[in-house]
């Protein structure tokens, strides 16, 4: 059983159509580690519409690189395997930082309506009732890169012990690891000085949705065939 | 952030984790499952390191472990975890949600110019991102500031000074020149920002030999050399060998099933009761594990294979 | 500061050079004697650019002939001059003297720093040293401030983005992917602060073979490349020639001798009227010329005779 | 005919010898482009007493060379030949930013009381009487490294074309291309913010000095044989 396999096989492939479609051709595209549907989503997008594309791989920043397979941990030379060269880690953000990366995925254990995304604790950031494993380059990359999807597999609330059903998009965040369209205090990212022009789609296992042009708020843009509004 | 013009930089393991002392901020070389410095960090568990404050970009199964040995009060890095691999990394989580260990998340580029404002001798550098952000509630030693050029909003990150930088490089000599291969991660702004560099490398070569090789740290920013072959186990270092996927699967299930289970299943059995590095390895699959996990060289196929999960391995 | 993703970026030298554009930013890759994009900047001159903007580090011969052809308005440099070669650089003194160039003298850390300000997408970036030099009077564009960490003193310089990098590299490929061999100087700066980046090299490779030399510049920086061996001449361009001393004296000695000999014995000669490079080759001395500079390799007695003075060449 | 060796034939052995004397065992030490004299006291220095000494060469920034000559260029292969590696212009930079080089050597057309060091030009800097080269990484340095040596050949003043004896030693520097002790306005490098303890050794062609450690003020401490005070 080869993991790469298993996370194609399991993960919708509607899912990494979407994503794919969000990219355009020409542009500088980054995934970060533990992506498997961005990393699919990239591969495609670049055999298909975009073969200009410049695709950095996330963790060992090859460039263009053609996998043999994918496997679970990132910093992985056969993530490197057929690039001409890798960049390195501060390039790479560099490259964001000066508003040169084109589109970038994030996914989010809480996401508010403004694609703001909890990566890094539930509850209480001082002792939190669950410590998420945090945001790896999330944070910085939020605020500078051009475009950004939001990918997630778990809209769909499942309920936890108690009964409760948990969903992942929230009214309140519990803490901002990476910033969307309007802070917690209100302030838009243009106000804030951020260069990019932050999440423009998110990509659920349930529908895709944008962001209203005038209020930033999310809203449906469409559901997969076998979903309803209720879930 | 020192210079060290020993001709011979040769030491004992014991010796050069001994350069650590408890309190110490420390930075960890490496990444997720690739390149760390495991048998130096086992090393500091045995000698009862403490209250460490560990800082870097995105790691995994090298900080958790300092976690449930107890040795860390601060981790300030931007990932721990096992990405899809394994999820979560059960004790960073545990002492994070029990207070013991305090969280002061940060994020990749943010780090890397606080390292990088240390290796310019400069007090600060200006970071554009992060606003909007809970990181500035999280990191009250970040200071906001008007652009005096554009009139717009900054964030100025403080110069970070680890006091040692642990480093696990593919080649070096006697002197402490290194060959680091890529992904290099965060390893050069540790080496360069940090008072002081502990090094354990795959193989100890001649001077001559290395220099064929282009090594990328220069000897007088190394303070000691250790030769440890599989000293990045159960990580991976290519070219010599893949990650070892069944160990951090009985990783992950000792942790995952709480302190106790942990300190009796993980803990004693592979850092504690082994006597050397050798017993380590030994106890970890001796030749033919390590035969296997160099299999990689042989071909697609082969090196799919490592990644596969064992049966009933992942919990 | 862009990305360049077409899959073919050979051009003509005449093409490439067109992307500089009249009062443009330039930033001319190598330093001194070494690697300096020649070929390149003889075309800029055909093409009778003017009021260019060059910065960098230490230059020589490169900047001396740009100002010698009445190309450049601002030298924002840390040197112009042929170190303990010749001495002064003879058309760089002249026009600044003149006041037909303004001399916006820097120092190499803080145009690294400006340059790295540009990198890291900031407006600038802190430098320590520079006070108390003259340097601030010369560039009312840098700012000080009371640093909030420390209470001391800071300069804060400017992010620099220049308009075009100017590099020759040893190798290449069509695509664009680069192999540039140490001293790199301030190229790899340039090239990810500028906005274009147009190189020469000595050899155009297939990817696969460039692969091999494990690149370090990426494709998508570079919007131009133009394969011309010896397009250093006359700096020297290792492991292929060394510098080509007898022309640099030849060259000083015409600047030297004022700007109508300049024009007449320099210019004409080696700028002007050769109409392909090959023909100013076969001027600077043709194939004979171009072994003699490659005998660097046959042993230290004939590398150390290039660096001799030829028979009366020094003023 | 060689450079390198008319190099070290004309210029006065005990100038090498009285340069490499101010270098420190176990010090990072670096010469810039154009500096023959402390390239020749730096490999004298290692040789002799200064074993532990790192030498960074310029312009290639070779690591502890052995160069088979003195070209009389300085980015040139010959001079990184012998060394392991070589580090970049940056971290040369930097490693003196930081405060971990231990000295370097700093030469001037015009030098004034308190080490200020005039390269840049002579006269009035917009439209200078003469043009000089210019500092290379001088300013930086002068502002960062622990201790400077200064030299230089041409202490003794000559006439020039007007019959005006031009000293090397001003009273007033047109241009301060490198900080000393005191800046033009009289402010110490400690209340400057500077890292670096500034140039405690002149070595020239007729003497050495120091600065008096209370007013940092140039004082004589020693003549060669052949020199008298008039020169």
């Amino acid at each position: 059983m080869n993991a790469g396999h298993i996370t194609y096989a399991t993960l919708p492939e509607v899912m990494i159509y979407q994503v794919a479609r969000t990219i355009q051709d020409g542009e500088l595209v980054f995934h970060g580690y533990g992506s498997p549907v961005p990393a699919l989503a990239m591969l495609l997008a670049r055999r298909a519409h975009a073969p200009h594309m410049v695709h950095i791989e996330g963790a060992t920043y090859g460039i263009n690189p053609e996998p043999p397979f994918l496997p679970p941990t990132s910093n992985d030379w056969s993530l490197s395997r057929g690039s001409v060269m890798a960049i390195g880690i501060s390039d790479l953000f560099d490259i964001a930082a000066r508003g040169d990366m084109g589109r970038m995925f994030l996914s989010g254990v809480q996401i508010d309506r403004y694609g703001n995304l909890n990566v890094t604790a539930i509850g209480d950031a001082d002792t939190p009732r669950v410590k998420l494993p945090g945001s790896g380059g999330g944070c910085n990359l939020s605020g500078d890169v051009q475009h950004i999807t939001i990918w997630t597999t778990g809209q769909r609330a499942p309920t936890n012990k108690t009964g409760k059903r948990q969903f992942r998009f929230v009214k309140h965040i519990d803490f901002i690891s990476s910033i969307g369209h309007v802070s917690r205090d209100g302030v838009s990212r243009q106000a804030l000085g951020l260069r990019g022009g932050g999440p423009d789609w998110v990509v659920t296992e349930l529908g895709v949705f944008d962001f209203d042009p005038v209020t930033h708020v999310l809203r449906l843009r469409a559901l997969y065939p076998d979903t309803t509004v209720q879930d | 952030m020192s210079i060290f013009t020993s001709e011979d930089k040769r030491m004992s393991l014991a010796d050069a984790a001994a350069i650590v002392q408890d309190g110490m901020t420390i930075a960890v070389g490496g990444g997720l499952s690739w390149r760390e410095p495991m048998a130096l960090l086992r090393e500091l568990v045995r000698q009862g390191r403490r209250d460490l404050h560990v800082v870097g970009t995105a790691h995994g199964v090298d900080v958790d472990l300092l976690c449930g040995a107890g040795a860390i009060s601060i981790v300030e890095e931007s990932y721990i975890g096992f990405e899809q691999d394994f999820g979560m990394a059960p004790n960073f989580r545990r002492v994070c949600e029990s207070g013991r260990v305090q969280m002061h998340d940060t994020c990749c580029h943010t780090i890397i110019q606080q390292l990088r404002a240390a290796e310019y001798g400069v007090p600060f550098l200006p970071v554009r991102s992060v606003q909007g952000t809970d990181f500035l509630r999280l990191h009250p030693e970040y200071k906001t500031m008007t652009c005096p050029f554009t009139g717009l909003p900054l964030v100025l990150v403080p110069a970070l000074v680890p006091d040692v930088a642990i480093i696990h490089a593919q080649y070096g000599d006697a002197q402490g020149n290194l060959k680091i291969l890529p992904p290099l991660v965060a390893d050069l702004f540790f080496i360069r920002a940090s008072k002081h560099v502990i090094a354990s490398v795959e193989k100890l070569l001649p001077t001559d030999e290395l220099r064929e090789m282009e090594p990328n740290v220069p000897y007088f920013w190394v303070e000691s050399v250790v030769e440890i072959p599989f000293g990045a186990h159960p990580t991976s270092c290519y070219p010599f060998y893949a990650y070892d996927r069944a160990h951090l699967a009985e990783y992950y299930q000792a942790a995952q099933a709480g302190p106790d289970v942990f300190s009796r299943d993980y803990l004693a059995r592979y850092v504690f009761e082994p006597a050397t590095h050798e017993e380590y390895l030994s106890r970890a699959g001796g030749p033919a594990k390590r035969h296997a996990l160099e299999s990689w060289k042989d071909g697609d196929d082969a090196w799919k294979a490592l990644f596969t999960a064992p049966e009933g391995a992942i919990a």
